[in-house]
């Protein structure tokens, strides 16, 4: 990577926004006509497709700049960290919609950077860059949540084959997705040493997927069951039985992604808007403006104070992270306040629009208000997905103060 | 568990089986899926009326057993256990407005019908999205006749099925204001009387209903205005607080079974001693909630003079359990709590949607302390 | 025990209220001459005293009635619980002072009653009845707090006698008691097995007291040791190793003692008055006449709906004991919820106070005001002493809720 | 931890190593036992002028370094570890006053002596038990050389000590109203001025000071009303934040320490999963409120037009984990906590007298809320 000085950085956001600015289709300007909101995530199902947004993708990957810092050789633009963070800043500054959301970029993509073979790299890399293959995770099984090294899921030599047999549970959007990256058993004798880390393609014979309908109607998961699946022998990863630190690599950059998307105290199912605004306009005002329900209103202001304090914990870490240049061990509390910051927001969202906040559908209620109810609902998964809550806890306690488990 | 008397022993052990039996979760599932509008099973709502449950708190001389509001809420308790779907709750508190306000003509008209759950009362009390009896607007005007209502209510329980709606109106004054409510009778198929259905998160039933010049006769008002309304408010409020007591007592059962079933790290989980702690909180909380709900119903059946700070208390602490309950529901069950093929969202849902009914936790928290000069 | 009937009992209280109001001294009507707060407690240093309180006290003792259901053959007066009940209520409701607070009474009394010898009852229970003897007791060590069973002061056959030696820590006025049940190791190399409850007289030789002062700058507790203390062989009470069970009986009658004071919202150094009055008075009211701080008054209603909802669980406890004649499994959590709600009212009463509940002596402040600083130090302690909350959680989950241990 | 400057770092270095060797807890508790009155060790406080903590916030114009707000706040982070009693933000925040309000030669006059640790400077706000500058009363009137003062201050931090007070007073309207209020330099010997030392649970220096007819010149005038109160306010808010982080870290970090050598039932008590997740928790809380006092200094060093709003959320954080903490400290110490002897009851007492100085969390929650027009 190059070296660059802030001079050059001035010089290259200045060429991101001339870029951007010439390279956006026209339709999706100012809202733009609707486009298939799954076209975001790419995949084969697009291909040949000239939905506005798939153009936009394609033009963005084609500089690389779906996955900036990754090398060039693998369809990357090579990029520095700071470059990066131009082009997202850029994107977001102009209003831009986001050219590729994809796990394979988020999550696979650096793993596979630091542990797959050279072949795996040029197989699989560029096709994720450019938006071609949505990738889903194979991680949870009925049996294995919180203790995800538990998992069951077979997976025997098959000579040119190996042959997997088990049910993966929670795979987010596994009926959309081309290929899946799997956690899997490879010997029964040992727990962690015994699981591997495969790629699945989704077409294979004997994959199966079931839409999981969650309390708030939505069905964002699967259950995935595989059958006798075969699968070509080097789409193993790593050695075999060394899957399980390749795993908890992965689980680093997926926690990250979803600590990300708290920031403005969201987070999976929160509705945007302001709290305090909305608490207003459903319960009234006093003769000093302040909300008539003061046992609401100091309860709303806690949680406002509580985001306010996260948002301000997440710039610290950015700095101290980019002073040390190495991780800071604050980012251990991020997705445990975020999610119970996020629930307790929804929580005070449908509490403030009183009955109006408890529809479920048809008339009678506003779509925000619907939102809202369904929101809330969806929130409650946010201290349970990509690690639950007592897990964190258990994190800080013991790696972050040392606190011994029981002899 | 408060001490019973043989009657409402054998009362609530009628209601356990015949609930258990009957009406089990899967029945509000059903429900939910038929979408029929009202919000229960009109079958079983005969089968109640049979059992005498819809007569518990009316007079024997109107056709009721008189057994009060601690025995109406046992059964109620068991209902909740199973959100057992029915207008029990709502046709009670209307036929408390009538024992409480009603003359002796108005009575016979009425009580009987609604002891034997042929008439399904409601209550038409809220306009807005928050529960707030002073700030009622709907206008009661004198016509010829009798009255003339106009305006709307909102998130009336069983509103869609009612026969009879106890609606609370403004004869004179502003909203906000103490004095001018009356509260009257209403027949639900009153000319002017229009329904709109809501779909409920918890599936339950209720109506958004608007009056546009509906006539009575000068023979549908009750005696007593606010203080009535109040009264007839605290026997839904007990009742309902029964009712959740009921839902969160069985939220916390089903959570305590998984605790002791599920497997992580090799353990059950429930020996991880975080969850131990939390389940025993729960149980604290419980315990406490059960107290203020016993003693808010036999506090109505005594007409004690602090009945009303009783039941702010029961409504309060059982909300704030239900609340906690049902979110430690859906976390500690996990990723399968997060299902709706799980009954944690149901317990969830409900629980809400009872918080606020007849004014969640923030409002009675306000009302006890004004009770208290405080 | 004779059985009364209802009008038996009528004519019971009759008799109590005209034997109270025609025995107790003149001199402490209305509030009367002060007397030494520490004659209620009675012991060998008031022998002889001609202390008004003394003489109260050994009138109700000469009647029994310091121990009403206790026996008459030792000195009880062998009434049934309702009696016991009467009297107690007919001195509250007379406002005569308590004739006789006792450890004797509320704990060694009970399980000398159920383990003790027919000599060591005789010897005993009169002189705990009479307020002749102050019993402390000697549980808690150094390093055997919430796991009492790892204690290690030693006791050694030595003969004649036992030989004790060793520490104990929170002996509640070690240095003003005349005797000690004690619980001591006669047997190193098992836990449980190994405890034996002897009685030990503090003037013998090798027992020293150390007062121990508390944050809130009283002394109630010592540190008590035991050099070569000689113990008569008659003093051990049961069987040799067979002091835990007495132990654990024991502590069920301390912790019904300490929930008992609980009932008013107050517990150990909680101080009297009503909190939303001194809230008013200290914070002021608006227009309406609620607080005029909201955030306070959300907070201050909240504790008082919990003390009101444990007042009405301790009344259906009373009510579900009476009725079935056996413990409710809801007594596991009086002790943690009282203690819990009792903290927070102190914490509530120094906050309305402002700068004026947080002196510790000298001028500017009011009597009151010292002794709510002082009484919200002291309450910390409430959910330490006699079993810490956390050990009664647990004990809620795993006795009352089924919960297991860990394999 | 924010990225600190390589001054800063140093002078952070300088007060850990200093604190640390020259005031550990122990000063505290030999203060107490003599009961001077000061509050603090005079000779601690010249080696702290010595080293120019005074001056940290006073600019280079006149005799100080001017390294600002964040810098001070770490060195009263590393005092506030061991509860160390010095002046120091009471003289920073009177800096702060003259800093903001003052004339030339007010600031001439004063600023150098403050720089140096000469003259010790004092906040004398509030009349009453709570923290409310609105409510000011004490009367400043006209007179023939300048002003005339009648009234009285409480709780007045270091007021003990103060050779020069800054008093907020009242030139005209009623208790409540945002104008009329004027801030005064009133020289600590000045007729009429009288001081009661008060015995505070934390050992902290205080004193209610009572004005009877105190005379002081023309030019004892600040520029600025209420406004400049509140600023100078949220200086010493900031400031006291700071030290109450510091104050909940070394709470924390002894209670860890306990956490991890004290045994029961054969276990480390540090390795139950219910105390772990409380150790975590309180952890969380730590780094929040670590955000929020750090963003509140740089705020003011950076004159952020949000400022007022992060001092209210940096006060509030800080007192509720210092509030959580302290409690903790106690409750996982057990017996030993409770007594005299532990340094957990010095913490738990200085808790309570941080959170409500320069107001408590119901206070700045408010005013946060009301920043943002809530």
């Amino acid at each position: 990577m190059a070296d660059f000085g802030a001079s050059d950085l001035d010089a290259f956001r200045t060429e991101v926004r001339e870029w951007l600015a010439a390279n956006y289709p026209p339709e999706l300007r100012d809202g733009g006509a609707p486009t298939d909101p799954e076209a975001i995530w790419g995949g084969r199902r697009f291909e040949g497709s000239d939905d506005p947004q798939i153009v936009w993708m394609r033009r963005v990957a084609e500089r690389g700049w779906t996955a900036p810092s990754w090398p060039k050789e693998y369809g990357g633009a090579g990029l520095s960290r700071e470059q990066a963070r131009i082009i997202e800043k850029e994107l977001a500054a102009g209003g831009y919609r986001v050219p590729l959301a994809s796990f394979g970029v988020w999550m696979l993509g650096p793993v596979l950077l630091e542990y797959a073979s050279e072949e795996q790299k040029r197989e699989h890399l560029p096709k994720i860059v450019r938006g071609e293959i949505r990738w889903c995770q194979g991680y949870s099984e009925p049996g294995a949540g919180s203790d995800l090294a538990s998992l069951q899921t077979r997976c025997e030599d098959a000579g040119e084959h190996w042959k997997i047999n088990g049910q993966k549970v929670w795979t987010s959007y596994a009926d959309k997705a081309d290929w899946c990256f799997c956690l899997v058993r490879t010997d029964t004798s040992k727990k962690h040493e015994g699981i591997s880390f495969v790629l699945i393609d989704m077409s294979s014979p004997g994959v199966e997927t079931r839409p999981i309908r969650l309390i708030s109607g939505e069905s964002p998961f699967c259950e995935t069951f595989f059958n006798d699946v075969l699968v070509p022998k080097n789409n193993l990863v790593g050695r075999v039985n060394g899957g399980w630190d390749i795993a908890k690599r992965l689980l680093q950059y997926e926690r990250q992604n979803i600590s990300g998307g708290f920031g403005a105290g969201g987070g999976a199912g929160g509705v945007a808007g302001d709290l305090a605004q909305v608490a207003k306009d459903y319960v009234g005002t006093d003769e000093e403006g302040r909300l008539e329900d003061a046992d609401l209103r100091a309860r709303i202001t806690r949680n406002k104070m509580d985001v306010h304090a996260l948002q301000l914990t997440m710039a610290r870490i950015a700095a101290e992270q980019k002073a040390s240049n190495g991780p800071s061990a604050v980012t251990s509390i991020v997705k445990y306040a975020a999610a119970s910051f996020a629930q307790e927001r929804s929580e005070l969202m449908v509490e403030a629009m009183g009955s109006q906040g408890l529809g479920w559908s048809g008339e009678g209620f506003s779509p925000d208000e619907l939102r809202a109810t369904r929101g809330w609902l969806r929130s409650k998964g946010n201290s349970i997905e990509g690690g639950t809550s007592e897990v964190n806890l258990n994190v800080i306690a013991k790696r972050v103060l040392g606190l011994p488990d029981p002899k | 568990m408060a001490v019973l008397s043989e009657e409402q022993s054998m009362l609530r052990d009628a209601a356990k089986s015949w609930v258990q039996e009957q009406s089990p979760v899967g029945a509000l599932r059903k429900l939910r899926g038929d979408g029929a509008g009202l919000g229960f099973d009109p079958a079983a709502w005969r089968e109640m009326g049979q059992m005498g449950w819809a007569g518990v708190v009316i007079p024997e001389a109107h056709g009721g057993s008189e057994f009060g509001w601690l025995s109406l809420g046992l059964v109620l308790e068991e209902m909740g256990r199973t959100l057992a779907a029915s207008p029990l709750l709502a046709t009670s508190a209307a036929a408390a407005a009538l024992t409480l306000g009603g003359t002796d003509d108005q009575k016979a008209e009425w009580l009987p019908k609604l002891a034997g759950g042929e008439v399904i009362g409601a209550l038409a009390v809220d306009e807005g999205p928050h529960h707030a009896p002073g700030k009622i607007a709907l206008k009661a005007e004198r016509s010829a006749v009798g009255w003339t209502l106009t305006g709307a209510k909102t998130f009336v329980l069983d509103g869609m099925a009612a026969d009879l709606l106890v609606v609370a109106a403004r004869t004179s004054g502003q909203p906000g204001e103490a004095s001018g409510i009356t509260l009257f009778l209403v027949p639900g198929d009153a000319a002017g009387l229009k329904r709109q259905a809501l779909k409920l998160a918890d599936s339950r039933g209720a109506a958004n209903i608007s009056f546009e010049g509906v006539e009575v006769r000068q023979d549908a008002a009750l005696a007593g205005g606010l203080d009535l309304l109040d009264q007839v408010l605290d026997r839904a409020r007990a009742l309902l607080a029964a009712e959740m007591l009921g839902s969160a007592s069985q939220a916390f059962e089903t959570t305590l079974d998984y605790l002791k079933t599920r497997v992580q790290f090799g353990q059950v989980i429930g020996s991880f001693q975080a969850l131990q702690h939390r389940a025993a909180k729960m149980y604290v909380e419980l315990e406490l909630a059960r107290s203020a709900v016993e003693a808010a119903l036999a506090a109505l059946d005594a007409q004690a003079p602090n009945a009303a700070e009783l039941v702010s208390l029961a409504k309060t602490r059982a909300g704030e359990t239900f609340h906690l309950v049902s979110n430690e529901m859906v976390q500690m069950h996990g990723g399968i709590g997060m299902t709706d093929e799980h009954d944690a969202g149901l317990y969830l849902k409900r629980a809400r949607a009872a918080e606020a009914a007849f004014g969640g936790q923030a409002f009675h928290r306000d009302r006890y302390a004004r009770l208290q000069g405080f």
